[in-house]
């Protein structure tokens, strides 16, 4: 129990980390990275805390999560096909001025 | 200290209504709209999820060793009102695609200003 | 076998309609299909009229399952009332929007027209006979949505923004009232109006309570374009197709107003909303203020469509007037207005759409010289105008008559004095239309037939009805009295339970 | 006995393992190293953690849908991934070591 | 423990809020609004709706965040700055906020079982729904006997949307010849996306039939099978979408679900019941039951499907025209 714990309590705290990536990110690839990471570990959260609430049977939810954050990120690049790419320049530029 | 615990959740809750119905009222561009008001919806919904929480209670689905479940009557009313929040968003940013068509532009003022909307 | 079920009929009839018109195609076939059920509805709504006010109060438990525990639909005076207005309406909107459509709307979008019109009638219908707060919250939204395709169905693009605003405006309404809805469960575990009412008077004030009137209130007051809140009224009902703006000026706001007069007269009960929470000072000052500011508007609008928005603007300050003179005779008022203004607006506005089809324009130039060329179609729009004014042997003026009675009964002289202070803006703004088209010439070489005969028939029902109800007041004012006495005396209503496993069916 | 103190060794590695990633996250200098610390992390952790929890069930329904989920995080999160980054690449984003050639291509011209 | 990870959950939700309103890059926005989403679906799962989660997951992340992206795909990214007041919005909201918070102070306190809401209507649902109803679950017996009338008008709802946004963006055209569409360069998401659709699709079919048993029903795997035929569209391009399944078959499918679900109601009008009651529907009324909620599941699940992949195909549609133009 103590372990499993431990574990929601890690995975949350990634969970916050990529949060914080997704919310404060230098380029837009950052913030899909960020969101995409945010994503997985959600499901994963789910399958522990189904453990902890000693209902494991509602790992349907978890699925789900895995399936409509890979949606998710499949509209994001579709949208990037659309749409110009001129943050991707911007960003090689500012880059290469902080060096 | 109780009264805290008692009601933290609601306050929080209330903050995320309140920052919804913001970018509802405050926001130029319709799209932004929107996503506020599905914020808004959102946060309602958690409501009433917090009224149907039972503590030291379990999911409305029966099982062999429980004896204590959440309320499902909150769980149901809420499931409707998720699907009637998408109903509302997708009308809405079919709206919003018509009216980039037809104006030009998405953001409120800009149109305000070419268009005699009373 | 169908007389236990007439309850429920109304609202499940347009919604299994709307589907099969979809599966019909053809936009003639979905037009005499929408026009025969809403037509059956009107008849069905009329029977539950009769049974209620010779019976009493219909209830009928969805599923089978009892209430608080189960849906359901309660059909009381008031609901019949409004139901028949709604039904009888929508039938003789559909008869007129074949011709009126035609021109307004795309051809290929005719059979989502029905449809949408169906769904809609279906929403207000559901919202008019259910007996559950959430239900009512869901029919609201399905008649909302519908509403908001209904009208950006019109071709001219600033239809797509009086939409969008009515959306979000509408929206916001919606979630108010489910926050009100949530408060008031979380006070009471039930949903049931009667089980609320019940329950909600066992607390003499609370806060949670209060602030869930509020919520409800605010909401409602959007729904049905209270004075600050009624911005998004004037461009949905302007840019709307003109049979989408009559149907919708004479029912959709009509059943807020009744949406408005059911959470406070069932569910929290006059004493509390008027008396614990003072809520009648602030509606009567904002029904004053929504009668002058919206009919001063409406005297300086070039479009005639925008003068009559304003114009159901102030008239629903006169309902809400009623309403917050908190007592019976106000609340008569308050539904006869409902009843009559239905009339009239519908009347009013399917003239414009008459006018929109042959001139092409609706700005108070066109109607220049109108009435030599199109002289029923002004006929009709002067006699539904003088109905709006409040002249005697019209409609207008019995629902003005009882409204000053009610003021007058409360010692509410200055109220008495506004009432017919407003009807003189209405003699101006009405004034200036029927002047354009009397006393002035068209403009040169135009000539304009006169309306086709299917958009003449309905609107000369309404027109009758306006003089009919203006003279043989018995049966509107009947029934508005009853709807009133049950309302602010609940347990003055005969209650009959329809139900078949109850075994009560009513033959 | 065993199996769980298998399974707790597991999900400690697990968590471990996206702690790591989580960190990678922040700490490296471009957009192409961050995509590799996080998706390879994600991987491994997944694998771990969801192994660790398949050690716990009863080896029945719960144990399939567990399964299930490894296999579709297994697929879509390399694949977002990859996905992710070739788009990246192909809007123009570069590496830092490319930054840097282009900067000294600049200065030498 | 459930107060606490609900406490870190309100939090991260605090935090995203308060980016979103201040954020200009409404494809950020978007995103962000896809975690929001998420994040609440997760406090649904530790509140125990785990049904609700379920549909706010497929529901809010999925189908409204893509087609947000899409209208964005129309639209523009950036938000221009605005230089409205920002004074009279925030002291409406203040003043909203405020009276909730007033309203709070009176409310029954959080997770207590001996809520008034716990009270009156719910105890009936807990108890007795596997015996009246003989489903486990108990959400989904309310949901489709107790208060199926509510369901209809969810059902009618979706159907309306569908009518609304097909009015305003009509139907793509199925044409074979079409243009360069899907991710043609991306060879791994086509092979995986190959995998996945037909494994999605099949889950799809588990949620519909085992939501009485479990999370899920109509509504859950109506939304997740038009979100595998999303996928496909999104991977391989709209035309080939359409060519599989074509926009006139789902107008008339979401037609078809509102007709089987208010038909259901209408045989036990004929059965000699009242309407939606399932009893009648067959001679032991728990065996009813089943068969009306099965029914009616397929009502919801086949509206639901039709309604949401033909919203999808009138917004890919746009945005398929707009890229040709």
């Amino acid at each position: 129990m103590l372990i499993l714990t431990a574990t929601g309590i890690a995975i949350l705290a990634v969970m916050a980390l990529a949060l914080a990536r997704a919310l404060k990110a230098d380029t837009v690839y950052d913030r899909i990275l960020g969101v995409n990471m945010f994503g997985t570990k959600t499901s994963l959260f789910i399958a522990v805390i189904g453990f902890l609430g000693g209902r494991p049977d509602f790992l349907d939810i978890a699925i789900v999560y895995a399936l409509i954050n890979f949606i998710g990120m499949i509209a994001v690049l579709r949208f990037f096909e659309y749409t110009a790419t001129d943050d991707a320049l911007k960003i090689n530029s500012t880059k290469q001025e902080q060096l | 200290m109780s009264f805290i615990v008692d009601y933290y959740n609601y306050w929080i809750v209330v903050f995320l209504m309140m920052a919804g119905f913001y970018i509802v009222i405050s926001a130029n561009n319709l799209v932004k709209k929107i996503v506020g008001l599905n914020i808004f919806q959102t946060s309602v919904f958690m409501l009433y999820i917090s009224i149907g929480n039972v503590s030291g209670g379990s999911a409305p689905i029966v099982a062999d060793g429980i004896t204590r479940y959440s309320n499902p009557l909150p769980h149901v009313l809420i499931l409707t009102a998720i699907v009637v929040g998408v109903a509302t968003t997708s009308v809405g940013l079919a709206l919003i695609v018509r009216i980039k068509r037809a104006y030009g532009t998405v953001e409120e003022n800009e149109f305000e200003d070419k268009d005699d909307l009373i | 076998m169908f007389e236990q079920h007439s309850p429920v009929l109304p609202i499940i009839l347009p919604l299994i309609a709307a589907p099969i018109c979809i599966l019909l195609g053809r936009s003639q076939l979905a037009w005499l299909f929408a026009t025969f059920i809403s037509a059956l509805g009107f008849g069905i709504s009329i029977g539950l009229m009769l049974t209620t006010l010779d019976q009493g109060v219909l209830s009928y438990s969805l599923g089978g399952w009892e209430p608080p525990w189960g849906i359901e639909v309660r059909v009381d005076a008031a609901s019949a009332l409004v139901l028949c207005v709604v039904t009888g309406i929508s039938s003789l909107v559909l008869v007129y929007a074949k011709e009126s459509i035609a021109k307004e709307i795309d051809s290929s979008q005719h059979t989502l027209y029905y449809t949408a019109h169906l769904l809609c009638l279906a929403g207000l219908s559901g919202i008019l006979s259910t007996g559950d707060a959430f239900n009512l919250f869901v029919f609201l939204e399905i008649s909302s949505l519908a509403t908001y395709t209904l009208v950006s169905l019109a071709s001219d693009k600033r239809c797509l923004t009086a939409a969008f605003r009515y959306l979000i405006m509408g929206t916001i309404g919606a979630t108010f009232i489910l926050i009100g809805v949530g408060m008031m469960y979380m006070k009471t575990g039930t949903l049931n109006m009667l089980d609320l009412a019940a329950r909600i008077s066992e607390y003499d004030s609370s806060r949670t309570l209060n602030t869930g009137l509020a919520f409800i209130l605010v909401g409602v007051s959007i729904k049905l374009a209270l004075f600050p809140l009624h911005m998004w009224l004037p461009p949905a009902y302007t840019h709307a197709p003109s049979a989408v703006s009559a149907f919708l000026a004479s029912t959709a706001t009509k059943v807020a107003v009744y949406v408005m007069v059911r959470f406070i007269f069932t569910i929290y009960g006059a004493e509390y909303v008027f008396h614990t929470m003072g809520m009648d000072t602030i509606l009567l000052v904002l029904a004053i203020v929504a009668i002058f500011k919206c009919s001063f508007m409406a005297t300086v609008q070039s479009n005639v469509k925008t003068v009559l928005a304003y114009s159901s603007v102030a008239q629903i300050g006169y309902m809400i007037l009623g309403i917050s003179l908190v007592s019976t005779l106000g609340l008569t008022a308050g539904l006869l207005h409902i009843f009559n203004h239905a009339l009239m607006k519908g009347a009013l506005f399917m003239a414009v759409g008459a006018v929109l089809l042959r001139t092409g324009s609706v700005d108070i130039k066109a109607f220049q010289g109108l009435g030599k060329q199109m002289p029923l179609t002004m006929a009709a729009f002067t006699i539904a105008g003088l109905s709006i004014i409040g002249v005697p042997l019209t409609a207008g003026f019995v629902s003005k008559w009882y409204l000053v009675t009610a003021a007058l009964e409360q010692q509410e002289w200055t109220v008495a004095f506004l009432v017919l202070a407003g009807s003189l803006l209405a003699i101006i703004y009405v004034g200036r239309i029927l002047e354009a088209a009397y006393f002035k010439n068209p403009a040169e070489g135009t000539t304009y037939k006169e309306a086709p005969l299917l958009m003449l028939i309905p609107l000369w029902i309404l027109v009758f009805a306006n003089i009919y109800f203006g003279i043989d007041t018995s049966m509107s004012v009947g029934a508005a009295d009853t709807a009133a006495q049950w309302l602010t005396q609940p347990s003055s209503s005969p209650a009959t339970a329809l139900s078949v496993n109850m075994g009560g069916a009513t033959q | 006995m065993i199996l769980e103190s298998i399974s707790t060794i597991l999900l400690i590695l697990g968590a471990f393992f996206s702690l790591t990633g989580a960190i990678g996250l922040f700490r490296f200098p471009d957009f192409f190293t961050r995509v590799h610390a996080a998706s390879v992390t994600d991987s491994i952790a997944t694998i771990l953690i969801i192994f660790g929890l398949i050690l716990r069930t009863d080896f029945d329904l719960v144990t399939v849908k567990l399964l299930l989920i490894l296999v579709f995080l297994l697929f879509t999160s390399p694949t977002a991934s990859h996905a992710l980054a070739k788009s990246a690449r192909h809007g123009g984003l570069l590496t830092l070591p490319e930054i840097r050639a282009t900067k000294k291509e600049d200065c030498s011209s | 423990m459930t107060e606490l990870i609900d406490l870190v959950l309100l939090g991260m939700l605090a935090i995203t809020a308060l980016r979103i309103i201040f954020l200009k890059d409404l494809f950020a926005v978007v995103m962000l609004f896809g975690i929001y989403s998420f994040l609440s679906a997760l406090i649904f799962v530790n509140l125990d709706a785990v049904d609700v989660a379920f549909t706010e997951a497929s529901v809010g992340a999925g189908i409204s965040t893509v087609l947000m992206l899409g209208t964005l795909a129309l639209t523009g990214r950036k938000e221009k700055t605005n230089n409205h007041t920002t004074f009279l919005p925030l002291l409406v909201v203040v003043i909203t906020g405020a009276a909730l918070i007033y309203g709070t102070l009176d409310m029954p306190p959080f997770g207590d079982p001996d809520n008034p809401a716990q009270q009156h209507v719910a105890p009936r649902y807990i108890q007795d729904s596997p015996q009246e109803i003989g489903l486990p679950n108990m959400v989904t017996s309310v949901l489709a006997s107790y208060r199926g009338f509510d369901t209809l008008g969810e059902t009618a709802v979706v159907f309306a949307a569908a009518i609304g946004v097909l009015s305003l963006l009509g139907l793509p055209k199925h044409e074979k010849a079409a243009i360069e569409s899907g991710l043609k360069s991306h060879l791994v998401l086509r092979v995986v996306a190959k995998l996945i659709v037909p494994l999605t699709l099949l889950f799809a079919l588990y949620v519909q039939f085992h939501g009485d048993y479990g999370p899920g029903g109509g509504f859950q795997a109506g939304v997740i099978a038009a979100a595998a035929i999303i996928l496909y569209a999104l991977v391989f391009g709209l035309p080939m979408a359409t060519h599989v399944i074509q926009p006139t078959l789902l107008k008339a499918l979401a037609a078809i679900g509102v007709l089987i679900y208010a038909g259901t109601g209408f045989a036990s009008f004929f059965l000699g019941g009242n309407f939606l009651d399932y009893n009648v529907l067959a001679s032991d009324p728990v065996a009813g039951q089943h068969i009306g909620i099965i029914l009616i599941e397929l009502g919801v699940g086949v509206t639901v499907f039709a309604a949401m992949l033909s919203i999808f195909y009138a917004f890919a549609g746009q945005a398929e025209r707009a890229n040709i133009q």
